[in-house]
């Protein structure tokens, strides 16, 4: 029940986050051997270091979009994380509560450049594709509708089908996520042909889901989603992270990897859970990159996703 | 459950029985003591399937009483099933299993029901296929019979369960004249045995040589009931009379 | 036939056609037949060519990279050579996978045993299946002998498809038995109250039979009932196999004469044997093709239990395809789970075909 | 006490009672649980989220429909699309299912082969791959600007099949088909009830005059004004506009459903067919009917007493097969609850309505074939 | 296809049926002129039934020919229905549509073959219902009748179409003898009519009277052939004898 979620994940031992019941580049995906990587598990991961210290406790239940919300509420997940767009329907209505956003999803257009289409208006009389219950069909059709296009909008279940559509020429364009999109694009038979739209719609904030009324737990989930910005703020990285604990060079870094005590037990964890979750997942950049940015197959530009020094909107809270 | 010769095997009152809104039987009455052979005869459709259905429940009769070896046919579960055990039938449209061979057709019951093992079962129903004739047909199935053969295998599916009473619903109807006297041949053999039997037949030779009494049914009602001897050489009944001598006539 | 000089009436046995004869009579027996012939073979070799071509002469194997599939004009099937074990057994844990392909060898063996005449009795058709069910979970739960244990969330690909089909059908068959018994109950409320709830059922679409199982089912169980999410929602599937196969063994019965349970009464035979022994044999085997729909469409249908998150078949090679690197190659990951599904499928109608014949001996 | 139970009559009471009492208590104890155990968690199954705007468009729709409609309308274009795309897939398989089952027994036997082969190979194959298959075929036609033209009437091309159409509200249209399919209804009753059935021709001829002048009438008063009554479709940039536009997503689910569903009603009516007893067709043979007389006035009428059940069976199935339309794009009803689940959330109440509405197809249909059913039923009992 | 007195109706030479490789019929030869009214008997299982389902092709014969109304049934269709429709059968299981009603059944084929008007052809079914006794039941569905009056049915829905060849397959099997001698009473008025017929019946009365040859089967081949008068009276082969005593013995 509420209010208590970290210690019932003490007490079983085990925290239950959320996988998929498919692959979702860069969020989720099994490799050949059957292990989940993507951003959206390196956070479960990383809330399961926080609170036991290894990834080993953290059981990563494959589910379906539809189930994710039924199961946090029943009990059966203790976290959702799973791509989820910070809604005001679901934070009101559902009674679930939503974390800062870790992710800010752009959604993107593909076209096929013969039609020698320069932005989002020449499509008009056009088809677009897409995959549907997402927040990109949402924004797409909010975008179209706003600008008073006339142009169709195509909804698959998944975006494979919706690309095989527009590769198929059943419609001029396709939209979606900027992974996604940069991914189909490349492995298509000719990447030449296809162009990427520079229109972005207005970005998504991703966020991860929890039970209403456990504020303690919301805070911890948060505070693992900052601790990343923050040793990034600070050039801390899984690889330099033991000599920066040897040698902290600012009274913030000494707070975050546990030199001085605090940032543990005011989250009823231990002192080097951060530290923990650094030197195992890495800090956000390292967790952007590897999974859609410049080291994964989707060579993703960071964007909006940086922190504000580089350009991007993320602000990590600060630690005191 | 066994009877003595004397006492009532049979003892039907008052039956009416409905289709629907449509009255088949009026009133029949009927009694039948143990070992006796009642014949019954009638024009067609007057109700004499009907009637010997009736007896072993096979259809709900809306007024007056039946009972079998003593036992009332009513709403008593039980009561149905040991009736149904000890009252054998043949029906008019012979009924098998198709999808059981001959063979398996006759030790079905006597294995489920007697709970008979499976050998001695075989072995009576070879019995009784070599009285009616058949026993190269034992592994035949029921479609692959001739019609006549179909109709032997029904009577030797009846009497593999020993019963104590034998409805038999025009058993000789399918038959050739040879098989005919064969097959009463055997039900003779039954009613030396003490067998107490109810017959639907045509066959007044039969009628003559064996039954006790004959019954003649016309438009759902019993309206003569003689010994034979009587009923063929001094029937009392106008409806029977013209029967009779259309039979005799033709 | 015809005008053959016999002499004694004693003629042998007419012999079947030769094959030439056969195929000639059967299929260019006259010009407009001979033309459909043509026009469809025609057909038949202009289709196999292109697949042909497709599926091998062009296609890239096992060598090359998702580059080289870029390139080719062919299959690409150098996906199905690195994700194969991903399709085959989903996220069951890597090194332990062969205990997943042990326990669908076991189960295979069970279905393959139970489909032999000779284990058709009520003492056998239990006991191979209790043994195969104990290989199979005790193989794939593990948690003895050095064993890790595996749990059932973690089970996937074939040996899951299999397990929930058979489960499916060996537990559906006889609710369903149940379902149309008491469908034709002599009693009008029993009847018609199974009647609502067999139309009410399979009304009702899987997905959301499933759902309910997975997700609703716990909040309206006492807790010690609940039990794991896999058997819930197995149980939830063979209600709805039930529903289906108890109409069409009520449609099986249907076309039964009245005769033949009058006669088996008439004999003493009390309800159960007249059922088991006179009316179902002869419902199942009027039944038989649809029955063999419903088994096909089940089996299909276990793809639907990756709403609740399970990694079967259809889901694992879904999730074979969809990564950066062989988003491209659904179309060969298709083409092999279908394959995957045919090999089943159809042996399960060719085993339907065998029945029929089998079975058809005294049809009249 | 032993002695009533062996009452059948009083059995049979006791029976009943115990049956309703156990299912009762089953539901209610269920029911209370679900309550406590939900308040327990404070989940609350609302539905307030029915009348808020969706954002989000569908493809093809049956009614108006935009983003700012609310999900309660969403809702209702996609059961009637499922309507939609249903009763025309029963339509088609079924005939076509019914060629084919009769097709596995014919003597003729390359047909019997073909129809075989046909079988096996729609009904192994899982419907979703099959209606991928369908769909990548018609998105490989030519593209709008260099459709298949049929002399300026009627465009093929992989946006869809643009055909003329009619200048007549949708709704109109709809009431049409009500009133025909009523009239017909009506017309059976009245045949088959009445002491009408002498001048059979006479009547059948007034009754088609009446269809006809009623779907006229109701059409007519459907009629856009100002337009011609004919909409023919125009080659307009990137895609053609007007005109009776069939989308490939729906031609596909058409196809792919109708496809996959004939090889399962094959192989329902072979087995009915094959359960009319040889007898029945050795009476027609004799008699001198031909073949496919004895087809229709015997051999189809009894096996479809058969299999009648079994049919009701699959098309039940086979309606809830549309939700396969998800995969390629057709926004049945199944889709537009799934997009709703997702956009909402709010999975526990539109699980629910996902129910209700195949419910309220199925259930109907299966109560009208189940009242078929007994009403064809054969009558009296020693029939061989 | 109209066949004058003379005129050969059935003509069949050397005819052999097998089922699988069992044989049933051998070497069956049997001509009979047109307006011939010829009466098959036999022992059950002699293969009467399959011959005269071999007549119109509801049997495939392996060897032999049969010619009816002078053409030869051979894999021709066009032939086989042109056959039927001029050769009336009634079945031994009577085989009646239970989805029709009696009228239904008798009205079905003259409208459909024969092209009839409805009410001509429904006017025509309530003669021959009155003449077998049961225009009252036209209304009524097979399984709603006892098994005489189906069979009496099974007659007149035969002799609607008016076929010029009828072959009777026991068609007095599930009657009483009053009915029986009615139902004969119509066949020896068709047999007036000059009507062919091929009978299968133990009803020697009926032989006797009406019957132009009597052909005796045994075993799947005809074993004499002859003259009522003969047969009866002097049966010639020793099998005939033999069933002949029991006949008339029992
Ligand atoms: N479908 C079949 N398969 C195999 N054997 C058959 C089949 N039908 C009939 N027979 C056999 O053929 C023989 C002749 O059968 P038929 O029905 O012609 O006899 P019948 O003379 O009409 O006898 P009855 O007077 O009893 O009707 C019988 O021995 C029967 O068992
Ligand atoms: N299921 C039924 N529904 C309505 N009427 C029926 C039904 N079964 C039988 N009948 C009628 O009941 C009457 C008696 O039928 P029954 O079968 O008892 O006659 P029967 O004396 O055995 O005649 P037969 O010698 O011709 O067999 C007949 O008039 C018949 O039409
Ligand atoms: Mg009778
Ligand atoms: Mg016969």
């Amino acid at each position: 029940a509420a209010g208590d979620t970290l210690k019932t994940v003490q007490a079983r031992g085990e925290l239950n986050c959320t996988s998929g019941d498919g692959n979702f580049q860069g969020f989720f995906e099994i490799d050949d051997k059957g292990k989940w990587h993507g951003i959206d598990i390196d956070y479960c991961r990383a809330v399961g270091i926080a609170i036991f210290g290894s990834d080993e406790k953290v059981k990563l239940i494959p589910i379906s979009w539809a189930q994710r919300f039924p199961s946090l509420q029943s009990g059966d997940l203790d976290l959702v994380i799973k791509a989820t767009g910070w809604t005001m329907s679901r934070d009101t209505e559902l009674g679930v509560q939503f974390s800062t956003p870790y992710f800010l999803g752009a959604t993107q257009f593909m076209v096929h450049k013969e039609l020698n289409a320069g932005s989002v208006k020449d499509l008009d009389g056009g088809t677009i594709c897409t995959a549907g219950g997402t927040s990109t069909e949402r924004l797409i059709a909010d975008y179209i509708k706003a600008n008073d296009y006339d142009i169709k909008l195509v909804s698959f279940e998944k975006n494979t089908e919706a690309s095989a559509a527009y590769f198929a020429n059943r419609c001029d364009s396709f939209a979606e996520w900027g992974p996604v999109l940069a991914a189909r694009r490349a492995s298509a038979p000719n990447p030449d042909e296809h162009a990427i739209l520079p229109d972005v719609l207005a970005m998504e904030p991703e966020a991860a889901a929890m039970r209403q009324g456990d504020d303690a737990w919301v805070d911890l989930v948060n505070w693992v989603i900052a601790v990343g910005r923050i040793a990034e703020e600070n050039g801390i990285t899984s690889k330099n992270i033991d000599e920066q604990k040897a040698n902290p060079k600012s009274a913030t870094v000494a707070k975050l990897l546990g030199v001085t005590p605090g940032i543990g037990n005011r989250l009823g964890l231990s002192d080097d859970w951060a530290y923990n979750v650094i030197k195992v997942i890495g800090n956000a950049e390292e967790i952007y990159d590897r999974n859609v940015g410049k080291d994964s197959p989707y060579k993703l530009e960071r964007g909006m996703n940086a922190p504000w020094q580089k350009g991007g909107v993320f602000v990590p809270p600060i630690l005191d | 459950m066994s009877t003595q010769s004397g006492e009532i095997a049979v003892d039907v009152k008052s039956l009416a029985k409905f289709y629907g809104a449509h009255q088949v039987l009026f009133d029949v009455s009927l009694s039948v003591a143990a070992g006796e052979k009642i014949v019954i005869c009638g024009p067609s459709g007057s109700g004499k399937s009907t009637f010997i259905r009736c007896l072993n429940k096979l259809e709900d009769h809306q007024a007056g009483t039946i009972r079998m070896l003593g036992t009332e046919l009513n709403e008593d579960l039980a009561n149905i099933n040991e009736i149904r055990r000890d009252v054998g039938m043949v029906f008019q449209h012979f009924n098998l299993f198709p999808h059981l061979t001959v063979l398996e057709n006759c030790v079905l019951a006597p294995m489920l029901v007697r709970r008979q093992d499976r050998k001695a079962a075989e072995e009576q129903a070879m019995l009784y296929l070599e009285r009616v004739k058949i026993p190269q047909k034992a592994g035949s199935y029921p479609g692959e019979l001739s019609g006549g053969q179909q109709q032997r295998v029904a009577i030797a599916r009846a009497l593999c369960m020993r019963p104590e009473i034998m409805l038999f619903d025009e058993p000789t109807s399918a038959l050739d004249p040879e098989m005919i006297s064969e097959v009463l041949d055997v039900m003779i053999e039954l009613a030396q045995d003490g067998m107490t039997m109810l017959c639907v037949t045509h066959e007044m030779g039969f009628a003559r040589k064996v039954a006790d009494r004959v019954v003649f049914m016309d438009k759902g009602r019993i309206v003569e009931e003689a010994a034979p001897s009587d009923f063929f050489d001094n029937p009392r009944h106008e409806r029977s009379k013209l029967f009779l001598s259309q039979i005799l006539g033709h | 036939m015809s005008n053959v000089a016999i002499v004694s009436g004693e003629i042998p046995p007419p012999r079947h056609d030769t094959f030439l004869a056969a195929v000639r009579k059967g299929y260019f027996a006259t010009p407009g037949a001979a033309a459909v012939t043509s026009v469809c073979l025609a057909l038949i070799a202009l289709a196999v060519w292109t697949v042909f071509r497709w599926a091998v002469l062009d296609a890239v194997w096992s060598s090359g990279g998702p580059d080289m599939c870029q390139q080719a004009t062919g299959a690409c099937w150098a996906v199905i050579a690195a994700r194969w074990r991903l399709i085959f057994f989903g996220l069951y844990p890597y090194d332990e996978q062969w205990r997943s392909a042990l326990a669908c060898a076991a189960i295979l063996a069970t279905v393959v045993v139970s489909c032999f005449p000779f284990s058709w009795s009520a003492k056998r058709l239990p006991l191979v299946w209790i043994a195969g069910y104990g290989v199979f979970y005790g193989l794939m739960r593990g948690g003895f002998l050095g064993l890790p244990t595996v749990l059932e969330t973690q089970w996937g690909g074939l040996s899951l498809t299999l397990f929930v089909f058979s489960t499916v059908v060996v537990t559906g068959m006889p609710i369903a038995v149940c379902l149309a018994l008491l469908r034709r109950s002599r009693l009008p409320v029993i009847a018609r109250t199974v009647a609502v709830l067999i139309d009410g059922i399979r009304s009702l679409p899987l997905v959301a039979i499933l759902f309910t199982a997975a997700i609703i089912i716990p909040y309206a169980l006492p807790h010690f009932l609940v039990g794991d999410k896999l058997y819930r929602v197995i149980a939830g599937f063979s209600l709805f196999f039930a529903v289906y196969q108890a109409e069409i063994i009520r449609g099986g019965m249907q076309a039964l004469p009245a005769g033949q349970e009058e006669a088996a009464h008439a004999l003493g035979l009390n309800y159960w044997q007249t059922m088991s022994r006179i009316v179902l044999p002869q419902a199942f085997r009027h039944a038989l093709p649809p029955t063999i729909n419903q088994v096909v469409i089940t089996f299909m249908e276990t793809s639907l239990i990756v709403i609740i998150g399970f990694f079967e078949v259809m889901a694992s090679g879904n999730a074979a395809f969809s990564t950066a690197e062989w988003s491209a190659t659904y179309v060969e990951v298709y083409v092999f789970v279908a394959a995957i599904y045919f090999a089943f499928t159809f042996t399960l109608s060719r085993y339907g075909a065998y029945l029929e014949r089998r079975l058809n001996v005294a049809r009249h | 006490m032993f002695a009533v139970l062996r009452n059948r009559k009083h059995r049979d009471i006791g029976l009943q009672v115990l049956f309703i009492g156990v299912i009762v208590a089953i539901l209610a104890s269920a029911v209370i649980i679900t309550r406590r155990n939900l308040d327990a968690q404070g989940i609350a199954v609302g539905w307030d989220f029915l009348n808020y705007a969706t954002g989000w468009t569908i493809s093809f729709s049956l009614i108006p429909y935009d983003i700012n409609s609310s999900y309660a309308r969403a809702l209702a274009v996609g059961f009637l699309n499922t309507l939609l795309l249903a009763a025309l897939t029963l339509f088609l398989a079924t005939i076509l299912g019914g060629a084919i089952g009769t097709a596995r027994l014919s003597a003729h036997r390359l047909l019997s082969k073909i129809a075989l082969v046909y079988v096996q190979f729609f009904r192994n194959i899982p419907l979703i791959l099959q209606a991928f298959f369908w769909y990548s075929v018609f998105t490989h036609l030519p593209n709008a600007r260099n459709a298949y033209n049929l002399g300026e009437l009627a465009y093929f091309s992989n946006r869809g099949f643009y055909l003329p159409g009619l200048n007549i509200e949708r709704g109109a249209i709809g009431l049409a088909v009500l009133t025909a399919v009523a009239l017909l209804i009506v017309g059976y009753g009245v045949r088959r009830f009445a002491v009408l059935r002498r001048n059979d021709g006479l009547v059948k001829l007034a009754g088609f005059v009446i269809l006809v002048v009623a779907v006229a009438g109701v059409l007519s008063s459907g009629r856009i004004a100002e337009t011609p009554l004919f909409d023919l479709p125009v080659q307009r940039g990137l895609r053609i506009a007007g005109g009776l536009e069939l989308a490939p997503e729906f031609c596909a689910a058409v196809i792919a459903i109708s496809l996959f569903g004939a090889s399962y009603i094959a192989e329902i009516v072979r087995a009915g067919l094959l359960a009319v007893s040889r007898g029945k067709v050795e009476a027609g043979l004799a008699l001198g009917l031909t073949g496919s007389q004895i087809f229709w006035k015997i051999r189809l009428p009894l096996a479809i007493r058969i299999m009648l059940p079994t049919l009701t069976n699959q098309y039940v199935w086979l309606v809830k097969a549309t939700s396969i339309g998800i995969a390629i794009g057709f926004s049945d009803f199944f889709m537009v609850v799934a997009n709703s689940i997702n956009h909402s959330g709010q999975t526990l109440s539109l699980i629910f309505i996902l129910i209700a509405g195949f419910w309220a197809i199925n259930f109907s249909l299966a109560a009208v074939l189940n009242a078929v059913n007994r009403a064809i039923a054969l009558r009296g009992q020693n029939v061989r």
